[in-house]
């Protein structure tokens, strides 16, 4: 009990969550096969939403689940059936500069992670507010509100765009000649 | 002086005729020539009226107009005139004038044609009067446009392709621009360090110079020296030269061999020479082996030509090598020489050019072994020929003599042996003119020739205008080194001044 | 007048200038009034120089001091050069002697050149050459006589090259520019160091700063200088080597010949160094190149001249032996003894030129002596005074070369080298029999029947007889018993030299011997089976001789191998190394970098983002490892 | 005993890893989808330091957090163009092989 008190669950949920989003992305990236990588991806959203959510951001986590791990991960597999070959297998190979992508990825990494820690953040103490849903939806509302407008803006042009650019283009070649 | 601004007026003649040109109707060839003809007699007019107004006696800067521009880098519209830009800016309107007769008979384009010439002209005149550094080099870029599309629309292909003449000649002009831009800016950062505020002009610039340090005079020197020197065609600088003038149609060539190439040594004697001493003593002696090297290298390279245009070409090159050897001598009688050469060659290269153009718009080709007795046919051209063969050895009486002769006795007393090589030129370059006259227009004359037309009416001009300049200043060298003298003895002068002070720095 | 004449002296040289400019701007197209034009001012000026000379020879005491006007020509820094007339015995005595003869031959030259399409350019040239020669006799500073030694030149070349259709002229006309190009070379250079030593050019000046050299100079430099000074004369007067030129110089029309052999150019040399005695005369060892080289040119000449076969050639080779002579004297040191047969070699050479001209206008320019004979006969004129001319280059009194000559060898012998004064004897031998060959063959023995020669007319024969008469006379001023000439003419001191009548009567015998010779040879016998014979048992040295001991060939095989082949070598460094690999490397080097790195765009997106992350990676490890304030400055170059 | 804490820096590593996994994902992959995917998991690797820097930093504010939602939203039409245009390009060339795709080299 001791030992059980002694834990904190949060860190075992971390450290659990991390490996898990660590192993995925890295299957992710190493599966030969597309669709499986999008299912390595749609693991590794979903348990970093459970990584969101030990960091208290709860209303992140869920934004995170229903647009990652729905929306994006759905649109993905569209995508790979409309480029659907009767093989999946070997669809997601490595090109010609693997090995100079890893050196550099190391150097980033080594980098990035001693960066990490020189850079020497000290954290204030502080309690977390529990409201959270409310306060980021009123900071949203009223404070950056125009942000919010503009991600409105943003996403119907994208739909815009989208749908144009992946219309068929037969009929404009019709109509150009 | 009493309020009319010549020089802005000289400057502006051939603008104002380039804009009237505009307005004609493509297809008016002749209004267009003799809109031309006016627009640089005007200049010329006036630049006579201003070498022979000007005052010896008093010297220094004279017919000054000075307004401000840009005030936060010193800039201003500063045009004046001395004993040593005044025989240019007369050279230069010499030949304008000269070359536009001698594009007479262009008329593929001849408004077009005109037009940049007329902008060509105004560019060479503007560096010559500006003593202010930027407008100086504001100037010398006009030029550089111009040349290139002449080069490329009006020019011929022969050993290389008018293109590559083109581009050669402009790359060439650029870098020299670009050492010089470096050594400009460099110059001028340092001027603000010493004077405290900003200053273009020629006077403040030199009077900065006084207190440059050797090292930075040095490699300030050094830059412009390549600058300039690639501008005059400076060993080893110059084989945009025979290219350049061979692929460059005649009134180009002229300008750009009787007046052009002399901003380079222009700007080494009133810029590089009088805002740094010190550094022009340090470079004095490469100078010198440069100019010999190139009279020597380019006399032989002549004389193994047989396209009239490389012949003069090589011996442009071969000619200012004097000039390089007369400024690295560094004494006020090499200065004098330098001047008076770069007049006498301008003038004898201008009727040089012109009368190959001659030549080659009536015989289509300047390939002496095709050619022979052309002085049965055409005696005129024959006598334009000689006379400026003859110059171009440097036959007393005519305008080349004095001032080789000055040179050499500038050079003679500093470098003896070094000078000998040099002399020893005169008698290459009697060989490879000689040989070029002899197989061009002597011997039988051939059948396929015998219907040319002699040079009449207006061809005359470039004979006439300059046939009399080298007659006259040859007889009277004292009307060009009278005036010389009177600018070279001041920059001496200040020369010899920074040099006590460096001396005791 | 007289007065008038002598401070006026430049209208001596400027008559005939001002005829050149009339006839170029004006009467070019009317060829009678251009050839009266030319003749005209040459006349005139022989009228002043007359006057001039009388005032010069009437008052002694402008043989002491001679009379100078001048004025400045241009001035640059330090260098100051005046232009201006000096007068003095020496070059009033040039003044007649030229506008004298140079009026004989322009008379002479209106019936030559009858019909010639060139007619009036030539007459305008032959004005401008009289006029050159003129201004440089005149001189009283060394870079204005220069400036007329090349003009000089100038008109060489374009009377040389006058027939210009023709290539032998227009080479030969380059020839002779070019060869004296490059003694002018060395003249150039004398004068430079002259300037640069004494700071002045003044001919008068020099002399007195010359006088006591030891304040400016050295020895050495001094030898230097007179050496410099003497290689233009060398080119001038056809001194050995550079006397190729001067019997090339015969294809012009004849009395540019002998404008050019007797009166003008190539004497400009001989009296150059007579004006620069003052310089010579310090100097031992120049005074004794002098010397050898007159003399050797003088044998080496001749024995050119005794194989010759056109008549002008002879002729030239004569002349370039005759000028050997004169230099030769200003060698020994007698400027009075130089002059003297200046003076009188003008007269006949310009009356024998002429006289081959008449021969060769009569002949329709056929010019192989072998193939004339008995032209005395059909041209009498023509041939009694060109024998007058044979006997005065002989050396037989009392024609006017005798006197001269005698000076010289005396000169030579007082001078104590007797190896050069044999080398002059044995000349004076060679003199009379190559002259008297071309007499005998020419004008004796029987006439050629393909040959219709006619007398010339009036305008040419006048000057021959005129010519004749100096000719005969003109050595009279200078004998020994009354050694006029040498009161006047003279270096240092005036010339007194006691009569020699060893030295005389051997010259006489030797010129007798040389003539009697070719008459042996060529008039007595026949067939001239023994000159033939000889020719073959010599058969070596004949052609030795016949070829002018091969220097123009060397000359020719100079300046085409080496010369031309340094051009070439130039050139073609030019092209390829200079152009092709500075110029043209820089270019490529351009244009492959460019080439190279375009290889780079390898059109692939995750190269770019691959090396773009490096870049980003680099940038990092600077800012995370060096001074925050010091990243700034490496990140801007420095600027504050 | 071992202790197991979690700290800004568990965060800041974790980050960094997936950054990098999909650095390399986007540096070596041939299929165009599969480099969308992994620029997907680069940006949320970003995500994490948004969100955990605002926990650990500034918790009485939710800039961070905010941020995070702006970048979902940003990828998700991201993700939406750039697969269109994949298709698009598919139609074209019947590829999505990334080495296919170089029409724009020298």
């Amino acid at each position: 009990m001791e030992l059980l008190n002694s834990i904190s669950w949060v860190a075992v949920s971390f450290h659990t969550l991390a490996a898990v989003v660590v192993i995925s992305a890295l299957l992710v990236v190493f599966s030969r096969n597309i669709v499986h990588s999008v299912f390595w991806l749609a693991a590794c959203f979903i348990s970093l939403a459970g990584v969101f959510m030990t960091l208290n951001a709860d209303f992140v986590a869920m934004v995170q689940v229903m647009v990652y791990a729905g929306a994006v991960c759905i649109m993905v597999v569209f995508a790979i059936m409309l480029i659907r070959r009767r093989d999946m297998g070997d669809t997601n190979l490595f090109n010609g500069q693997t090995v100079a992508a890893a050196g550099v990825v190391a150097l980033v990494i080594m980098l990035s992670g001693f960066l990490s820690f020189k850079s020497g953040v000290v954290v204030p103490p502080g309690p977390v507010p529990v409201n959270q849903v409310d306060s980021i939806a009123t900071a949203m509302l009223t404070k950056y509100v125009i942000p919010f407008e503009v991600a409105a803006l943003l996403l119907l042009v994208a739909l815009i765009g989208a749908i144009f650019l992946a219309k068929e283009v037969k009929a404009d070649a019709d109509s150009d000649s | 002086m009493d309020g009319f601004p010549f020089l802005t007026a000289i400057l502006l003649a051939p603008v104002a005729a380039a804009l009237i040109m505009v307005f004609i109707p493509r297809d008016e060839g002749k209004l267009i020539k003799c809109i031309a003809a006016i627009g640089t007699f005007v200049s010329l007019a006036l630049s006579l009226y201003v070498y022979f107004s000007y005052d010896q006696s008093v010297g220094g800067l004279q017919f000054v107009e000075r307004i401000p521009w840009i005030r936060d880098l010193g800039v201003s519209w500063f045009m004046a005139v001395d004993g040593i830009s005044l025989p240019m800016l007369l050279l230069t309107n010499l030949i304008g004038f000269a070359a536009v007769f001698a594009s007479w008979n262009v008329n593929n384009r001849p408004r077009e044609f005109f037009i940049l010439f007329m902008l060509l002209v105004t560019g060479v005149m503007g560096t010559f009067i500006a003593h202010d550094l930027f407008i100086f080099l504001l100037f010398y870029e006009v030029v550089v446009i111009p040349i290139y599309i002449m080069v490329i629309i009006w020019g011929s292909s022969k050993r290389v392709t008018k293109e590559y003449a083109g581009m050669k000649l402009t790359i060439y002009l650029l870098i020299g621009s670009a050492f010089l831009l470096v050594g400009v800016i460099a110059m001028f950062m340092k001027s603000v360090g010493i004077m405290g505020h900003p200053d273009m002009s020629f006077t403040a610039l030199a009077e900065a110079g006084k207190q440059l340090s050797a090292f930075d005079q040095k490699w300030l020197f050094g830059l412009m020296l390549f600058g300039f020197g690639s501008l005059i065609s400076m060993w080893p600088f110059h084989s945009w030269s025979p290219d350049g003038y061979a692929g460059a149609p005649t009134a180009v060539s002229m300008i750009h061999a009787g007046v052009l190439k002399k901003i380079g040594g222009y700007g080494l004697i009133k810029i590089a020479l009088v805002f740094m001493p010190l550094g022009a003593q340090f470079w004095a002696p490469v100078m010198a082996v440069l100019g010999v090297a190139g009279v020597t290298y380019a006399a032989f390279g002549a004389l193994a030509q047989k396209d009239l245009k490389y012949i003069v070409g090589y011996s442009s090159v071969s000619h200012m090598g004097y000039v390089m050897l007369a400024i690295g001598s560094f004494n006020l009688i090499g200065i004098n020489g330098a001047v008076a050469n770069m007049f006498g060659h301008g003038v004898m290269a201008a009727l040089f050019f012109s009368t190959i153009g001659f030549i080659y718009e009536k015989t289509h080709t300047r390939w002496i072994p095709d050619m022979g007795g052309l002085a049965r046919q055409t005696p005129r051209l024959a006598v334009a020929f000689m006379l400026a063969a003859m110059a171009s050895l440097g036959l007393p009486g005519l305008v080349t003599f004095i001032p080789e002769f000055t040179i050499f006795v500038g050079a003679f007393e500093v470098y003896g042996g070094l000078a000998v090589i040099g002399i020893a030129g005169i008698i290459l370059t009697a060989l490879y003119v000689l040989r070029a006259g002899a197989n061009t227009l002597f011997g039988p004359p051939r059948d396929e020739y015998n219907h040319l037309e002699d040079i009449h009416g207006p061809e005359m001009v470039p004979l006439v205008v300059l046939g009399t300049v080298l007659v006259v200043g040859g007889l009277m060298p004292s009307l060009l080194f009278d005036m010389i003298n009177s600018g070279a003895k001041d920059i001496m002068a200040h020369v010899a001044d920074v040099l006590k002070i460096g001396g005791v720095l | 007048m007289v007065e008038f004449a002598l401070h006026n002296a430049w209208l001596v040289p400027l008559l005939p200038a001002l005829a050149f400019v009339i006839i170029i701007f004006l009467t070019k197209p009317w060829p009678a009034l251009s050839g009266l034009v030319s003749v005209g001012g040459m006349l005139t000026s022989c009228f002043f120089a007359s006057l001039a000379a009388y005032g010069v020879f009437t008052n002694h005491k402008y043989a002491e001091e001679p009379l100078v006007y001048a004025t400045r020509w241009f001035s640059a820094g330090d260098l100051k050069i005046d232009v201006g007339i000096q007068l003095d015995p020496t070059s009033a005595m040039m003044i007649f002697m030229v506008t004298l003869v140079s009026s004989l031959i322009f008379i002479y030259a209106t019936g030559y050149m009858k019909g010639d399409p060139g007619y009036s350019v030539f007459f305008s040239y032959l004005a401008l050459f009289g006029s050159s020669m003129l201004l440089l006799v005149l001189s009283s500073n060394l870079l204005q006589m220069f400036v007329a030694w090349e003009l000089v030149g100038l008109c060489s070349y374009l009377l040389i090259g006058f027939y210009t259709h023709k290539i032998s002229a227009r080479e030969a006309a380059k020839k002779a520019f070019v060869t004296c190009r490059v003694a002018d070379f060395g003249l150039l250079l004398g004068i430079l160091s002259l300037q640069i030593v004494f700071g002045t050019l003044n001919l008068t000046e020099l002399a007195e700063k010359i006088n006591n050299f030891d304040q400016y100079t050295t020895m050495g430099m001094m030898t230097l200088m007179a050496v410099l000074v003497f290689i233009g004369p060398i080119g001038k007067s056809g001194q050995f080597p550079l006397h190729v030129w001067l019997p090339d110089a015969m294809e012009g029309p004849t009395p540019v010949s002998a404008l050019i052999h007797a009166a003008t150019m190539v004497v400009a040399g001989v009296y150059l160094v007579g004006r620069m005695m003052f310089l010579f005369h310090e100097v031992p060892s120049a005074m004794e190149l002098v010397a050898i080289t007159g003399a050797f040119t003088a044998l080496f000449a001749a024995s050119i001249a005794i194989t010759q076969r056109e008549i002008k050639r002879i002729l030239a080779y004569s002349t370039v032996s005759q000028l050997g002579y004169m230099m030769l004297a200003l060698g020994v040191g007698s400027l009075t003894a130089s002059m003297f047969h200046l003076w009188t070699h003008a007269f006949f050479k310009a009356l024998m030129f002429l006289g081959a001209g008449s021969v060769l206008h009569a002949l329709h320019d056929k010019a192989d002596v072998w193939k004339m004979g008995g032209l005395i006969k059909k041209m009498p004129i023509t041939g009694y005074t060109f024998m007058i001319g044979c006997l005065a280059i002989a050396g037989i009194p009392p024609f006017a070369g005798f006197w001269s000559k005698d000076e010289i060898l005396l000169a030579a012998f007082d001078n104590g080298n007797y190896v050069l004064f044999t080398m002059a004897a044995i000349t004076a031998f060679m003199t009379a029999f190559y002259m008297w060959r071309l007499f005998f063959l020419a004008f004796m023995g029987e006439e050629k029947a393909e040959n219709h020669p006619h007398e010339s007319p009036w305008n040419m024969t006048l000057p021959l007889v005129v010519l004749a008469f100096f000719a005969t006379v003109g050595g009279l001023v200078g004998t020994p018993w009354a050694p006029v000439w040498g009161e006047w003419i003279f270096f240092g001191h005036p010339h007194h030299v006691e009569p020699n009548y060893l030295i005389m009567v051997g010259s006489v015998v030797l010129g007798m011997a040389g003539i009697y010779l070719a008459y042996t040879l060529y008039l007595a016998d026949k067939e001239k089976a023994r000159a033939h014979a000889l020719a073959k048992q010599y058969r070596f040295l004949h052609n030795l001789s016949f070829n002018k001991f091969y220097i123009d060939e060397i000359y020719l095989w100079f300046n085409h191998s080496i010369v031309d082949g340094a051009a070439r070598l130039f050139y073609l460094f030019d092209i390829y190394v200079v152009d092709g690999i500075l110029i043209n490397g820089i270019a490529a080097f351009t244009r492959l970098s460019g080439e190279g790195l375009r290889v780079a765009q390898t059109g692939r997106l995750q190269n770019y983002a691959l090396v773009f992350f490096l870049g980003v990676l680099a940038l990092a490890v600077v800012l995370a490892f060096t001074d925050p304030a010091t990243a700034f400055g490496l990140m801007t170059g420095g600027a504050k | 005993m071992l202790t197991l804490t979690v700290s800004l820096y568990h965060y800041l590593i974790l980050s960094a890893v997936l950054f990098g996994i999909g650095l390399f994902g986007v540096l070596s992959k041939k299929n165009a989808i599969s480099v969308l995917i992994c620029i997907e998991l680069m940006l949320n690797a970003i995500n994490i330091n948004l969100v955990a820097f605002n926990k650990y930093m500034t918790p009485g504010d939710f800039v961070g957090q905010l941020f995070a939602i702006f970048v979902i939203t940003v990828a998700a039409a991201e993700v939406g163009v750039g697969l269109a245009i994949i298709i698009a390009i598919y139609r074209n060339k019947l590829s999505v092989n990334l080495d296919d795709f170089d029409w724009l080299k020298w």
